[in-house]
């Protein structure tokens, strides 16, 4: 199995779930997170002073998939998420050794 | 100034005040001895104390509309109810009182229009009045104790008109649009009913200004929110309604109950008088009103959706507010009941209708000031009941006998300021549209206000959510007009996150 | 109303005010001289001004409650809080001002008893006084500003029983308790020591409701506690004693500033007339309490815990403010001072005691305004002193040569009200709890009453963490009735979060 | 009381009331017939209304401050905010009331110095008036109205220095120095000014306060803010200022509405007397200069940054408020409009300078209440204007061709009171050191002070964000005394999280 | 070494926090996440208008264990997170290179 | 590649990433977390009663790396955020299958 992990822009996300879902992927997990990278942070005003914020809000989604769908998975995130602008993200993929479903105690592929 | 000075004024005042209070009832009594009348001193305090009663409600204003917004728009939504009033402020100084209050024709006043810079004898009223605002000359205060009360009505207009624009429009189009609002929209139609206009004299009667202040305040956010379109994803492809959920309910509960406790200085404090009966009469019609709605309207969220749905009840606590502006004073306190509750059905119906039109009103500011603020009007015409009212006013409503007669007159009000302030509005919203753009960009919608135009953030230590809170990826909606093109259509700007 | 019509009012008005001054001393004056006496008019101001003073407490309830409890109920407890005015209002028109004010009986009213329907000539006062309010009638204000003004208290009353019944009660069951409260409950006892009842001829006093209104509110709530049972993880397996952190300290404190500035109302507003030595003399004295309890709550928390703790001096703030309710008019200012210091260290000690008995009040009501409550009524017997007092009022208390009197005749009416008010309000939670049940179901009470009961969340934009935010396992605790077994007694529920 | 008791006095006093008008202006008058004079009566009630107003503001400078500052240390500004009244309270009340009006030298009181002990039979005036406190014996309302009143001022002062040291100062520590700020700074400047001292004699005027409660609470900040030094993070090693957003801009705004409202007590209320004419006057040109403020902050944060910046709109107005308070009686509305023009400016430009030069202020109290005091105080030596002053005050100021001669006066009085004020702050924090430290441990600081030195987080539900919220590296700075050495330097404290 | 992440429901921390404790391990990493699965969503009104939210609130759990203890920790895990009712969650097992505790600049399994 | 997760304490952050920065490092995701560990939480009061709280306030890092910088980041990241004391944190290398950035599609060692 795989876990795919993806940062993305957050406005992006209902559609990266929906575009999930409509291939069958059952389960993710997201949360929030900061980005740091190319795209530069914006400038802030405080009392009459600027700032630059380097971190940027971004989503980080979570599937576990079985290996043989892990490319197209990834495919399909990376399709619906990219905008072309700069920060649009990126997708990790990482190897899993195994997967617990704790409402009924399956395993492996069936667990997902 | 706590100075001898002080002492000396005070000592003779007093002395003057007491030897002179039997003879004070002369027409003839120079200002001097007015100013120490006890009823000029008490109606200066009491109108004074309700008009900061009023001024308080720009924060019951600015936290139900902030609350009712989403956190990244936030500091957008404070900042233009705050600076609002200053715009009134000023606004109102330069020309609105004098086009209002001014001498003149039956349209507008033409007296002493600039920086109340017309004479004026104030306290003196009745035949002793000499001065260029004769139409408030009843008043038995000072010409600057009128002004500030007045002003407070103005700055209130102007802040209802905020929270239905609320997160997309410019800053600086809102502010705009605010000093004409309260220099050339507020001051006509409010000459015609309390300035001694033409509607005064075609026996239309609104106490505390359920249309002259609330209904004028929604006709202009309407304008406003039709020229601006719906807030991305307010309305899905398909045209679905996605419901934008405030980010604050504390807030907007402060800001109800601030502009509950403001109301009491609204509606009572509009005798400008301290009247013993009819503050005390109005001060329970409109308690009574209040309660009766937020009732009513947790009652019809119950039933319509099975939860009591916070939100409404405070929209309908607000909605039985403006509803007993109008008739607060003419009306038996049974009746304020009846209003309220109608006024809390009212609001929660119409704000899902005008999500079903496709009229985004992110704070159901035309539910409760427009639709309530017509209706308190137009029950005036129903339940006004003189052998109830504590003062003189209206002839009796429709259900008091009076028949149809004072229910026209107030529908002649209500259409013909709607019509006056909606067409002004729209012209006015236009060229500021024209001349500096109303709305701002999609990616800067998406962002939030806060971040693009003030680049600050409300609550920068906390960790805001993206998850469901409404980044939607549907833009456009049913009313998609030229300024809310589907986000995707220009992908070259969305690059803010 | 902003028209001739009351300029033409007015104008008479002021000439009969000033013409009649010297003449309106008679006893047979009529209403409408009455009207303009300065005297009604002073104090109708003065009434009117206190009772928003205190309708604005309701706020001040609604943030001290929410902010000491968790976000994932702030929905319900502010809608509580806001509901309870509205129901009060309705509740008190309806029922309540008769059961209190009317003539009857010693132990509640009779004549006028529905929707202020008795007669009543106010502002008349004394021998000129007919109607149907008799123990009322010595307030020289038109009925209607009476009303008003026992309205808020009687709000008020009903608003303290919200927050330590939260964060596990049925939203319309408390709706329904706070109707029972307002109707039936509060004016009963009220009847007996401000409507002329048996207390008041007993020579118990209450000057503004440490019994009348705190410590019912108290006791309604205690018998709300016991019924309901503390909430899921106050108390582990072992009994032991954890803490729930409020959500909002921020808003904690605003509310007990906007309490404290309530009390200004509440305390020097219960005189109902504008008399300037008793109005200053208990601002001080209320103020000064306050101010000592605030400063021996802290002093208290530092030496137990070590730790300047601000919900204790918070609750130390209220603590001085309840316990000066009702003595603050008969004693001197130094005398207030040392309640204060008194009633800061009962709060702190009685916060840890009801937590020690598995009492699981979330907020310290039970504390603030019972336990103060109880001792400011005591208080009077202990401190009152004829020679600082402003009005007349007890004999002296034992601290001044009163001996044991006055103290016992308090004592009688803190057990006589407490035991009714226990009695009847665990009868009538009972018949709720029978009806229509009074706790929340477990999994609602993790997942939190505002998604579960209102379907909505107080602050959804913000991340809410549930990484150490009281979702605790243990269950139950030492008072474990049937209203509460431990959520793993029945799995099938938990399938909220 | 609500008794029949009071019924008796108050029919009694009623006819008492009337009846004696006629005679009451002699000027032998005894106690209770003033207290029944209309005049003491409506001025009574104007006097404990301002304070309560002003009492209020209390709020309003816990949330302008907390709002300003970081979630971490909420807790900890909060519970400086509520407790400083409560010492003001007492220390005013001990000591402060005394040596502020008490009779004695021109530097300060000596007689009826502690706890109000000194002989009084206000409200008796001029002549008549017989006891310890003759420097005010010109306000025509009983003692404990004018304490009261001078209570919330008192307490004003002190609150200001709370928001400049925030963040870093011990609690503990800031609470001792409000006690000696309340006890003997602030009564004693205010005797010069307002307590019949040399400045008073000298000519110097103030009228509500720009300098006797302002720039005094300014110059006290001052000392403390050098003491103590900068934030750590505020100031890279490079020097370059590191702006602290602060974490609620929502408490910020809703603070300034409250001081806003605050304000109308300040200014108008510091009439003690409800003079119909001045109070009105007053209340206008205290909103025409705030509006005008927050108008110019905003046009000068625009041209300066581009951006409608929020929390420059909120200072702008406080620096109206503050500006117009010297002058507010004895100025034009068109000047007041002036002078709140340059105050907003005057705001922008301080916070960059103090920021530049590495003072560090966290919510911007010096420059809105030392620099705006200051200005505002020598605005009345430029502005004043007797053809438009309502009330007798100082001579005209140099626009209306008074000359040099007030603006001297007012000069003097400006010097004088801060060489004294920072003085002896200096010397106080000074000691306060030595004794009881001033400054959190660094760890403390990074931690924050809510958990450090409460053990409480004011939001615990929500999660806070670490990420970009000001927990810097860099520490020290340009100012960088023995209190902030870089964190880097001990390690071995750095455990904290 | 292993790295067991964990997303349960949130009420469950404390429970496996100290069934955790219990078996020796020191410590341990969470966050909030939000999960999407075969649980649906809850329904939520706002202003009269009913809207699904597909999130729930989910606590994910991240151990770091020998080897050797990857598979006594999951189970453990799964054992008291388990509620049997629909979103329990998933346990997954990764991987892990290489562990450093960052203050003494131990590594391997020194550094757990 | 390898991904590279630091939880280290908050106020080391600033530093992290600019050591990272100055590495060339160009991107990286940062994320709230809460730790438990040998560090034990503190005692908040409220309401005058004690309790303990377990979790502290941490923040994690995630960088993705190529094979060959994997150690020598892991080492930068250790020394910056080292305080010596109790709590610092831990470093954890995991193994990547395959990196994608959304953008442009690149992928593998490109795409970092
Ligand atoms: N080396 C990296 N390790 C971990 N996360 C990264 C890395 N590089 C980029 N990211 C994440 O991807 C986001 C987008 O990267 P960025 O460089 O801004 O744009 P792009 O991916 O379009 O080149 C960043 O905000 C960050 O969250
Ligand atoms: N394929 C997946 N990848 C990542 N996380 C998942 C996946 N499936 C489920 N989850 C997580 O597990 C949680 C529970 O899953 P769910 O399908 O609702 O119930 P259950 O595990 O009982 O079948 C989800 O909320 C989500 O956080
Ligand atoms: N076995 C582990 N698995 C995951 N995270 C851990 C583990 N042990 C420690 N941590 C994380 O590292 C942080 C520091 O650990 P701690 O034991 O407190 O100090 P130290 O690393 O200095 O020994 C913890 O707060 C936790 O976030």
């Amino acid at each position: 199995m795989k876990k795919i992990e993806a940062i993305i822009k957050p406005f992006k996300l209902d559609e990266v779930k929906e575009a999930l879902a409509r291939e069958g992927v059952q389960g993710m997990t997201v949360s929030e997170v900061k980005g740091f990278g190319r795209q530069k942070g914006h400038t802030e005003v405080y009392r009459s002073a600027e700032y630059v914020v380097d971190f940027l809000p971004k989503i980080k989604i979570e599937v576990l998939v079985s290996d043989d769908k892990a490319a197209a998975c990834a495919r399909l995130i990376e399709n619906t998420a990219k905008t072309g602008r700069i920060g649009d993200g990126k997708i990790f993929v990482l190897p899993v050794d195994e997967v617990v479903r704790i409402r009924t105690g399956e395993r492996g592929a069936d667990a997902i | 100034m706590h100075r001898e000075c002080f002492g000396r004024t005070n000592r003779a005042g007093a002395g003057v005040a007491l030897a002179m209070l039997w003879v004070a009832s002369s027409a003839a009594a120079e200002e001097a001895n007015l100013l120490t009348d006890p009823k000029v001193m008490m109606d200066t305090m009491w109108t004074l104390v309700a008009a900061m009663l009023v001024f308080f409600m720009n924060l019951g204003f600015a936290l139900v509309e902030s609350g009712l917004c989403r956190a990244k728009n936030a500091v957008n939504i404070l900042a233009k109810n705050f600076i609002v009033f200053g715009v009134s402020s000023l606004a109102f100084l330069a020309v609105g009182w004098g086009l209002m209050f001014g001498n003149g024709t039956a349209f507008f006043g033409t007296e002493g229009l600039f920086f109340l810079s017309g004479p004026d004898n104030s306290p003196a009223t009745g035949e002793a009045y000499q001065g260029a605002y004769q139409a408030i000359s009843w008043a038995t205060v000072p010409l600057l104790a009128k002004f500030f009360f007045q002003l407070v009505f103005a700055g209130t207009a102007a802040t209802i008109v905020s929270g239905a624009v609320a997160e997309r429009i410019k800053f600086l189009s809102f502010v705009a649009f605010s000093f004409v609002m309260v220099a050339l929209l507020y001051p006509v139609t409010g000459h015609w009913i309390w300035g001694g206009g033409w509607l005064a004299n075609y026996g239309m009667w609104d106490f505390a200004g359920s249309t002259v202040v609330h209904s004028v305040g929604g006709w202009a956010a309407l304008a406003g929110v039709l020229l601006l379109g719906p807030r991305l994803g307010k309305y899905g492809r398909d045209g679905r309604v996605h419901p934008i959920p405030g980010h604050n309910m504390t807030s907007a509960t402060i800001g109800v109950f601030v502009l509950w406790l403001g109301w009491f200085g609204f509606n009572p404090g509009s005798t400008m008088a301290l009247d013993p009966k009819a503050i005390s009469h109005i001060a329970v019609t409109t308690n009574t009103a209040a309660a009766a709605a937020s009732m009513s309207a947790l009652v019809t969220a119950i039933v319509l959706l099975g939860k009591p749905d916070l939100s409404m009840i405070l929209n309908g606590c607000l909605a039985g507010l403006v509803a007993i502006t109008a008739p607060c004073a003419w009306v038996s306190v049974g009746s304020s009941l009846i209003i309220g509750v109608i006024a809390g059905i009212l609001v929660v119906v119409s704000v899902l209708a005008f999500d079903r039109w496709g009229i985004d009103d992110p704070v159901g500011a035309l539910s409760v000031h427009l639709v309530c603020g017509v209706f308190g009007t137009l029950a005036v015409g129903l339940f006004a009941d003189a052998s109830a009212a504590p003062v003189t006013g209206p002839a009796n409503g429709l259900f008091y006998g009076g028949g149809f007669s004072q229910l026209s007159a107030q529908f002649v009000g209500v259409i013909a300021v709607g019509a006056y302030t909606l067409g002004v509005s729209l012209a006015a919203w236009a060229v500021i549209r024209a001349v500096m753009g109303l709305r701002v960009p999609d990616y800067e919608e998406i962002e939030g206000l806060d971040l693009a135009e003030h680049g600050i953030s409300a609550y920068p230590d906390f960790q805001l959510t993206n998850v469901g809170a409404g980044l939607l990826t549907g833009g456009g909606g049913p009313r998609g007009g030229s300024a809310q093109p589907a986000w995707a259509a220009k992908p070259a700007t969305a690059q803010g996150t």
